[in-house]
Formats: C-alpha cells, structure tokens, sequence
C-alpha cells in the first residue's frame, strides 16, 4: 500500500542481543512491572522465551491486598490504575513465583519497594541475594500508596540514600525506576547513578485523575491514579532523552506507551538501552512477541544491524536554510 | 479449556429494539470460545488505533466452530463503536475467560434471573439445559424498565423454559422488578423444600437485591458480576471484586465472574 | 440509542453565566492562549459573542518570530508544538488586536510574557492599565522559549516575585497561568496567590518529544515541544483538583484536552470556575460554542441550575460495603 | 470566496493502483469548495475520536456543487484510515482554504510540473484553462518513480494537454527526473523568449529542484508547497515557511500554500 523502502538487510541477520550494563539480555523489548504479572498467565497465549525479560510486579516484604475499587478506568489514549501494587509479599514470590521465571530463561526484574527505609532494605536485601534474580528494580516512583513511594521518587537526596542502603545489601544490581512526577528528572538520575545505581527504569505512570460527571464522583475509588499508555508516550521519551543526553554512559530502560516496534525503536533512539512494554500486554497478551518481530524488521528496514547501533544517535535538524532536502 | 486470542470478523450486527444488539463474529477456524460455558465471557477489541486500549468484556451469547455471538448496548465509548460496527469489520477476540455457571442438574431447579446484557449467561444456560433435555429445570426471571428491555424470547419460547417476566412500567409481564416475581417463588420453594439455585447476572443493584433475596431464603446464590477489566486474565488486578474471608479481595476475570453470592462482601 | 435520563430541566433555564473573582462571565467556555491567534479568524466559521472570554496568543513587549520549522507534531490524543512563542508584540496587539476583541463584548484575556524581570513588567504595565482588558494572563509556564518561560514556572519565590511585581503595576487582575512541568502545583498555586494573583490557570502544555524513526530525528525543530490535547486531560484535572482542594477560595480556570461539554463538566467538578478550550479549535472553528451548548444540555440533565453549582461537590466513593449501588 | 466547516459523506474511495486513490465527497448542500482556486485546499477530518485531533491538508482535485474530489496515498496514520473510508463514511471538511495558483493567461504558457501527490493543484488547473479554451497555453511535466506514480493521465488528454513524462525507472516517458524534462524547455523558452511561467507542486526535493531551475533561467515560479498543519485557517502558526524579507515566515494555510520561489528562503 504505503511505498515501504525494501529492507535493507534480511530481518534474520538484524542482531536484538544488546548489553544492558554488565547484563547481556537477548532483546531490548521486556515485559514492565504491574503489566505482567508473574509471567504465569502469559504462557498460555505466547512463547515467554522470546522476551527479552520480565519485570514482576512489585514487590513487598509482606502481603498487600491492594486499593479498594475501582481501581482502573480508560482516558484518551491512556489508562488510569490504582491498583496499590498489591502484590503476594517477598516468601510466597521467593517460593511460588520465581522458580517459575528462572525457568524461562530470559532476565528476571524484580521490582520492589517498602514503605519505609528499613522495609525497602529489608526486601532488597530477601531479593538481592537470590540466584536467578538478575535486577532488582528499586520502585520509589508508585503514586498508589500512602506511605513511601511517592516521596522518595521526588527528593533527590532521599532517593540518593534509599538507593545506596539497597545497593549495599543487594548482590544483584539496582535499576532504579523514576518518576514523572519529579520536577528533574535528570536531578533524580544524578542521585541514584551516584548511589551506585546501576541504571533506572524510566518512566513510570503520571499522576492523573478521571471523573463521572453522571454520579459526580471519580472513576477511580482512590480519585487518584497512575496514567499510563501511548497518551504519555511523548512525556516519557523526552524524559528518557533529557537523562540519556546528559549521563550518555548510565543504562537507561525505556518505557510509556509501546504498542508497537516502531514506538520502541523511538525509545532507544531517544537513548535507551533496551524498553519495558507495560499497558499494551492487557489487550494482547502476545504484545512483547509482536513488538520484537516488528522492531526487527524495522530495523532490518533502516539497516540497523544491532539493537546497541539503535541506541541515541538522533540528528540534529540541519538549519533551516538547507531543509528543503527533507 | 484453554483460552486463545485470535482475530474475527463481524458477521452480523442486529438490532434488536430498545438499543440492544447482538454481534456476531467468526474466525477463520474454529476457536475455543466454542466451549465456552454459561457465564463465562470474551474480551473483544475493534480497530480502535491508539484511542481505546483495553478490551471490553461480554459474556458469550452462543459460540459454534469459527462463530461466535455477544449481545450488548451501547453503554460507553467502546460499546457506541461496537453499535455502528458493520459486516467485515475486524475483531480481535480473547477468551474463552473467567468460570461460568455450573452444569444444569436433573435434580436442581434453576431460577435464571436476568435483567438488561445479563441475559446472555442465563440465555445460554437455558440452550444447554435444553439441549440436555433438561429445559423443564430452568425458569427465566427477566425484569426490565419496559417490553424493550426484555429481548430473545423467543429463543426460551422455543426451548420450552418457563418464562416470568417483569417491567417497571407493566408493559409485559408483572409490574415492578423482577425480584418481586422472584420472591413468592423462594418462598415457595422453601415451603415445599424443593431444591432450587439461584443463577443471576444484570445490573449491580438487581444483584445486590437478588443476593439479599437467596440469602434471606438460605438458597445457593450464584451471581455473574461485572466489574471494570483492562485485561480479563488475571494480570492488571483491576476488577477485584470485595468478599469476605481471608483476603479482602478476589479477581472477577479469573476467580469470577460467577461467585457465590453469601462470599460477596455486600451488606 | 443509548438510554439517557430525559433532562431533568429545561435547557434554556440553565444559567451559565458565572462569577470568575471580581469578573462576570457569560459563559465558563473561554477560548484557551494560541489556539486563538487574536479571535479573527474565527469570525468567519461562528459566532464569537456566545463564548466567555478569549485569551490571546502571548504577547511580548516586542515582536517575536518564533522557532525554525517543523513546528508541530501529531501524537496519540494529542499533539507537540513548539510555536516559540510567535506574536506581533504589545504595540501591533494594542493597535490592530484589541479593538476587534473589545468590539465582541466577551471578556479579553491577554496573556503575556517576557523574556527576564523587566520585559514581564513592562508588559504588565502596558497591558495591564488599558480598557477593554479584563485580565492579565501572566504566562511563567511557556517551554518553547529559550529564557524566561520554564524557570519562573517552576521555582515558586521566584514566581512570587515575578506575581507581584506585575501585580503592582497593573490595573487588571492578574492570572497568573501555571506549568504542570513543576513539581509542586499546590505551592506554585499558593506563592502566586499570597502574591496577589487573583486566581491561576492551569494547565499549560507539558514538555513532550516524539522521533522519527526514519530520519532518526525529533519530529519538531526544537526536539522537545508542549504536548497538548486529550492525552493530558487526566493530569490537568488531577492538578485543578489538588489546587481547588488546598484553596477553595482561588478561582482556577482549568484546561487540558477538553473537547466536548462533559470534558468541560469535568473540569467544574474538579474545582475550575471556568475552563479554556485549546487544541480543539483547531480541528473545529466552531469547538467553542458546540461545547457550550453541550455543557448546556448536560447541565440540563443533571439538573445543575447555574455554574456555579457545577463547580466541585465532588461526592467521596462510599466505603465498599456499599458500593453494590453503584 | 470565504471558507465554511461542514459535514460531507464518502460516495466514492477509488484506487488508482500505485498506491493512489482518489476520495470523493459529497455534502447535502452547495459548498464554498465548489468556488475553489487550483492550490487551493481542504482540511478532512474523519470520525476518529480522540486519538487524531488535527485534519489533514488536501488539495481540491476537482469540486462542483455539493461534492468534492481529492487524491492521496496512505502516508501516515490519518492517511492509511482514508485509505479504508467507505462509501456512506462521514468526514469534516473545512475549506476551501488559502490561496491558489494566478487564472491561466492567454498571453502565458502554464508550465505545470508535478510529482506525486502534488497533482492535484495542477490537474485542477488544467481543467480550469481547458474550460475557458486555454488547453494549449498549459503544458504539463509530471515525474514519478515509475509508471504507476503517474495517474490521471486520460484527463489531461482529454482535455488536450500535452503532457511530458518522466519516471526514474524509464517504464514510461523519459527515463530520469522530471526536472531533465524540464529544462531544455526552459532553455527554449529564454530562447525564443516566449512567455512562460512555472506552476509546481509536489515533493519538497522536487519543487527545491524546480526553483533552482526556475530562478537559474530566470522565469516565474510559483510552488505550492506543503507544512505539517494543525489548524489550515492561521491561528496555530504551525505551517510556518521560511521566506527572505522582513520577517522570517510566512504561512502556508494562508499566505499560501503558493509561493513565489524568490520569497522562499531555501537555498
Ligand atoms: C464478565 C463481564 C461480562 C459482561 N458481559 C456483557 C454483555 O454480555 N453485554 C454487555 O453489553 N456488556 C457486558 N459487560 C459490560 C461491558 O463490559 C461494559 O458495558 C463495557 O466494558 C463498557 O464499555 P464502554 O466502552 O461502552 O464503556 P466505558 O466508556 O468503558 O465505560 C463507561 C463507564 O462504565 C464503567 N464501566 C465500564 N465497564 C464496566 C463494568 N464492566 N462494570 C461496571 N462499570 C463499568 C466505567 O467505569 C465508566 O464509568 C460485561 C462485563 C463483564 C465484566
Ligand atoms: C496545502 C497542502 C495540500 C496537500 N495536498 C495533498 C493532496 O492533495 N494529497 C495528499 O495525499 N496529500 C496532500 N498533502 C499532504 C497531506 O496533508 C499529508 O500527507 C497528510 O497530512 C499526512 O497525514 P498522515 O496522518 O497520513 O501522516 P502523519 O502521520 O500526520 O504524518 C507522518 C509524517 O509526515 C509528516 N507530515 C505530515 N504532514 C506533512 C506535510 N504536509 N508535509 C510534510 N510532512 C508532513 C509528519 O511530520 C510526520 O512526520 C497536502 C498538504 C498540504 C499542506
Ligand atoms: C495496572 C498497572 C500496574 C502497574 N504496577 C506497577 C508496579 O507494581 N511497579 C512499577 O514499578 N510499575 C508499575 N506500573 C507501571 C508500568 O510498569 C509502566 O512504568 C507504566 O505503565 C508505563 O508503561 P506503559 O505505558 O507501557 O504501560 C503499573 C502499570 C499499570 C498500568
Ligand atoms: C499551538 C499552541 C500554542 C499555544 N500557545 C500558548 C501561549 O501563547 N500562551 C499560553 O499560555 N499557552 C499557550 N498554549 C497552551 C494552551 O493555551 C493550553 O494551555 C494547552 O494547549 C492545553 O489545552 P488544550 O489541551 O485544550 O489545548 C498553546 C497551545 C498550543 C497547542
Ligand atoms: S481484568 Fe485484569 S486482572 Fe481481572
Ligand atoms: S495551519 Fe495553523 S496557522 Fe497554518
């Protein structure tokens, strides 16, 4: 239909493997925390071992049972989840959901968080020292729960020393994941790599809200929630841009919006080493596979011969006087 | 059985009077969907771009081979584009989801209580009870505001299950809600201790009334709940639903959504 | 096709006239800052007499020529530009603008802005002392310029300072129009209100960026622009509830993706006292009054008498107990 | 003739092989359009809720009465839906907009060169000379990759147009750009110093090579050119284009899209 320029180059010869600091993952495309569960429910609808990993949901040394309802609703091009990152608590993950995950073979995220200082190194410490777990995803960014998340995610300093108390204990490396909500970004990223981070996840979801006028009330029971899909895809890949521009050597992880490769490809144009894919797996459970095969031959379109050749790179504009070439 | 997600395409899209339609899709193969059980329901999508992400959920109507049927009304954004859907247009189909009803029992007498797109689960109950040779065990308890509101009559008529209808404004039927039917024969039941069950789907506050009903009586209540889904399997944790017992919550999609009516932390 | 409840009243009983501070509006539908131009244009597609208010392009004391091209990108639900900030100055403003808006009879907004503390005061003072403008929009949020606009959006003593001192030398009320890039809105709302603003808008576009995969470059010039639309309708009415709930007693003008009546209810009942309508114009001449008339029959059948009444109120989620009425 | 948004439905969606297609409308009552000038354009916009907000710039291909006649090629997302617009689909049209190309001269030839989607504005003008018996003062140079980038080939003949084509790949007309077929005709033309000017649009590299041509030999040239456009009526100041003089933009939804290629600050 469209005049498609042939591939450049045979898609199987497209290299995905990429290094994501000292980890070497087989595709820059992983599945994101909240949007993936353990993994399990995912098996019946798709091969999990051409991902490129899974990033659970997360996790807490005890038990949540989550917000009261409801906890979801749709926006223009989004979604809106206060969910309350219920989640089965460290033990039962340690016992009923991780053997699961090692099994598949693809890298396994751990994202976590605690409410406190000595509850977050408590989990960092359970988790960061179990074979088969090979990042630990600081969560300090979730917008769902009183007591912790969102303001260790705003405050540089705070985040600083909540991230060096978990590297310290954590034999697995942390990625921190940051929050939109942040005024800086690029402050946040500064703290954490300082820190000893070994990279962050960003962005996770923006705070938002929706409201029923018929029953004047919100559509979410918490009236707050955490939006996410392809509405705050924009927000995200200038987040991800302003970090990458400025800390070219720290591991970026990508994510806000990827329904599709060419959306992914953006996010590593914009800098990032490899992407999480989060909203997108509700309505197709098969999303991640997908994404891989159209991120390969887009690539294989625009000759690029591995996912690192991806990463940052953009043009500038050429001045004006010389734009009539594009 | 397991469910799949596979693409369809819309056959037919029938209006049936009071805003209800139904849709009717088929694969090019036949799907699992065809062994869906009452109660049990599909997530279905429609080229709908970056607007609408998630799914919306409908309980299967009927599902043979490739085809499969939903009815539903045009409720929100998702349903009006369902609405003006037309013959040829795509669909993106998951499911079969979620645990249905239970099978029709020669020794259960099942009182089907329905109101508005809560017929589907009872109405394919009644097939497969009547497909069964157990039609004579099922009653239908349909209530709605008026003779609009109660749809695929016929389809009862034909299998021969006993049809007790209620409209607020006594255009067909008895005059009121449908609880008001349903309540003498509880009583009923309870005097001649026959056994009986309750099957119920429709709106909440028809739930919430039929479950104060069955429990007053001691009658096993079963109620197909609706509740907000993003993914219909179990990985957003949106739709809990609140029941009483060690954890606060259980998972429509997943749990759900046929639950039993005395684990519902309803008042 | 849809059963909606038949109107609880009659439409044309509904009083949409409203009180914004010191002004009476006829209507809570303004039209929002550079989705406007000056309001000529649009005089040939409607009728501009039925809106509430119109707020201009922002003004600078001199003429700005914008940024290079391309300007402006589609994203999901919504779309980047990056204008720069492009207007024909206070002197060409006063002498070919004004007069045509003070001819209409709805209320004048003038946004404006300078590039350090003198130019924003020399602005207000020009603007803010001649008839026929009924308020000064004071604009600290713009991303697209180089200096001024972002800074003094997010640090609140500095919009303080940056709020008073127009506050003083201007006649006309000041709003003073807050950037959802700052961290904190509620104390950006706070500073500018203890320093005599009369009330704030919010939101202005948040910083956004979108790739070419093909060309391996920002879609727009600039790279970042302000993403606008129904994309960020959630987070706009997050931030109008958050400030409405900490002052009651400011009056917001709320905006962010409001394309029909219902997205205008919605900013109400969050707490705006009028709304601005931005992106919309520019698909539909006509946006403005449509979604009057819209927010009219809604009105009408929710029995909502007059504006003010539709503004906040919003009823808690009733414990979950008894949410089976819902 | 002042501009106007209405409704209009899809009657027909052509394809032209090649990728082309041509997209007619039709409204329930005269519209503006039908006074439309060649360069001349419409915004379309079709039902697609929230996830496109902005209308598409599209040249008036042929307008009379109530309907209206586009031609385009699926580039990006808004142009691959109408690609698949129906017969009965409802789209928004605002126009006609901007300003368009000079009326054809007796004492002028009409130089018309075109490429790709740029037709429009061209074949417009053709169809305007021929209908006041001026067929012979225009001539048209129309270039494409190959043969099926060339459409609407018969209208020109019929209304006795010559028409010189160039496609890269030889398969009809001369092989190479249409700029190569354009030259030696300019040269003739300074030759004989005969009266001719440029009318061209279509892709930016095209028209960048028209006007190097154009002012290199000295004769007018009008280009009608194309921004990314929110709003086409100036308020968004999105379509700026650079210009020498003065100020350093003008706009192309209304200053333009026709510009002459002196003004334009290109190199
Ligand atoms: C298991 C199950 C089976 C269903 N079967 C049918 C069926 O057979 N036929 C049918 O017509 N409908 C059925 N529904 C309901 C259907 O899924 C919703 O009507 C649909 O999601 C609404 O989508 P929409 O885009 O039109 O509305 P939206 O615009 O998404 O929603 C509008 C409003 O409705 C609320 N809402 C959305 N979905 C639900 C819900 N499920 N329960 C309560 N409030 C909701 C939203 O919060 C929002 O306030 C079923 C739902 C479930 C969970
Ligand atoms: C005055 C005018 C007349 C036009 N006439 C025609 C016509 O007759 N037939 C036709 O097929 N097309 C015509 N176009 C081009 C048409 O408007 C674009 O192809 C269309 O907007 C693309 O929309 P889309 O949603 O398919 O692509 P988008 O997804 O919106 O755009 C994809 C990419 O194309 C870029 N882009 C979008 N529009 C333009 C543009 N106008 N110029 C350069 N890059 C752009 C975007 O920045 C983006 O990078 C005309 C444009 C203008 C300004
Ligand atoms: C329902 C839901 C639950 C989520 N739960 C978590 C979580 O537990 N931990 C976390 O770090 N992020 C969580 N997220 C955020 C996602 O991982 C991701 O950062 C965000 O949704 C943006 O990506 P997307 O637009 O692809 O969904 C959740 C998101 C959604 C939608
Ligand atoms: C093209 C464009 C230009 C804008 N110019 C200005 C401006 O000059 N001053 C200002 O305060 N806001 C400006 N805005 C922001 C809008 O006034 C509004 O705050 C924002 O777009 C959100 O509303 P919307 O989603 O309805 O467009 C501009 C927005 C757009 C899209
Ligand atoms: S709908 Fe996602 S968990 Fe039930
Ligand atoms: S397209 Fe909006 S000003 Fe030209």
């Amino acid at each position: 239909m469209t005049h498609r320029s042939p591939s450049a180059r045979d898609p199987a010869s497209v290299e995905l493997a990429c290094e994501f600091g000292p980890l070497r993952l087989q595709s820059p495309i992983l599945a994101a925390s909240g949007c993936f569960a353990y993994g399990q429910q995912f098996a019946a609808f798709t091969d999990l071992r051409a991902l490129g990993g899974i990033s659970t949901k997360g996790i807490s040394p005890l038990p949540r049972h989550g917000n009261p309802l409801p906890r979801i609703c749709e926006t223009a091009g989004g979604m809106l989840n206060s969910i309350g990152l219920e989640n089965v608590g460290v033990e039962a993950f340690l016992r009923d959901k991780l053997p699961f995950l090692r099994e598949l073979g693809v890298s396994v995220w751990v994202n976590f968080f605690g409410t406190d200082f000595p509850t977050y190194i408590d989990c960092a410490r359970s988790l960061g020292n179990v074979p088969g777990i090979d990042v630990l995803e600081l969560n300090i960014s979730c917008p769902n729960i009183k007591h912790g998340g969102i303001e260790f995610g705003t405050v540089p300093e705070v985040a600083h020393r909540l991230t060096r108390a978990c590297v310290e204990v954590s034999a697995a490396p942390i990625v921190v994941k940051l929050t939109p909500n942040a005024a800086d970004n690029v402050a946040m990223a500064d703290a954490v790599r300082q820190a000893g981070a070994m990279g962050v996840s960003l962005i996770n979801t923006i705070t938002g809200m929706a409201i029923d006028v018929r029953r004047r009330r919100p559509r979410i029971a918490t009236a707050y929630g955490g939006l996410s899909g392809p509405a705050i895809k924009p927000i995200a890949l200038r987040m991800v841009h302003q970090v990458a521009t400025r800390f070219p050597d720290l591991p970026i992880c990508g994510m806000g919006g990827i329904l599709s490769g060419e959306d992914a490809l953006e996010f590593l144009m914009a800098g990032a080493r490899c992407v999480q894919v989060g909203t997108a797996n509700f309505a197709e459970p098969g999303a991640c596979p997908r994404i891989t095969r159209e991120l390969r031959a887009l690539m294989a379109e625009l000759d690029i011969a591995r996912t690192a050749d991806a990463v940052g790179g953009l043009h500038p504009w050429p001045p004006e006087a010389e734009m009539h070439d594009r | 059985m397991s469910a799949a997600q596979f693409e369809a395409r819309v056959t037919a899209n029938t209006r049936l009077g009071g805003g209800y339609f139904t849709l009717e899709l088929e694969a090019d193969a036949p799907t699992p969907v065809a062994g869906a059980r009452p109660g049990q329901f599909v997530m279905l999508r429609g080229a709908w771009g970056r607007e609408l992400l998630n799914p919306r959920a409908f309980s299967v109507l009927h599902a043979e081979g490739s085809r499969l049927a939903i009815l539903a009304k045009p409720y929100g954004v998702g349903t009006r584009r369902m609405w003006a859907l037309r013959p040829g247009d795509p669909m993106t189909v998951t499911g079969p989801l979620g645990r249905g009803f239970p099978d029709p029992d020669p020794d259960v007498r099942d009182l089907l209580v329905a109101g508005g797109v809560g017929l589907p689960p009872l109405h394919l109950q009644a097939r497969v009870a009547a497909a069964a040779g157990l039609a004579d065990r099922q009653e239908l308890y349909y209530g709605g505001r008026d003779h609009h509101d109660l749809v695929l009559l016929h389809d009862f008529a034909a299998w021969g299950v006993a049809a007790h209808l209620a409209t607020e404004d006594g255009s067909l039927g008895v005059r009121g809600r449908v609880t008001a039917a349903l309540a003498p024969r509880l009583a009923q039941a309870r005097a001649n201790h026959e056994r009986v069950r309750i099957l119920s789907c429709g709106p909440t506050p028809m739930l919430a009334a039929v479950r104060t009903l069955g429990l007053a009586h001691g009658i096993e209540t079963l109620l197909c709940l609706e509740e907000n889904m993003a993914c219909g399997f179990g990985v957003c944790l949106g739709c809990a639903v609140p029941v009483h017992g060690e954890k606060p919550y259980r998972y429509c999609c997943t749990d759900g959504p046929v639950f039993d009516a005395r684990e519902v932390r309803w008042p």
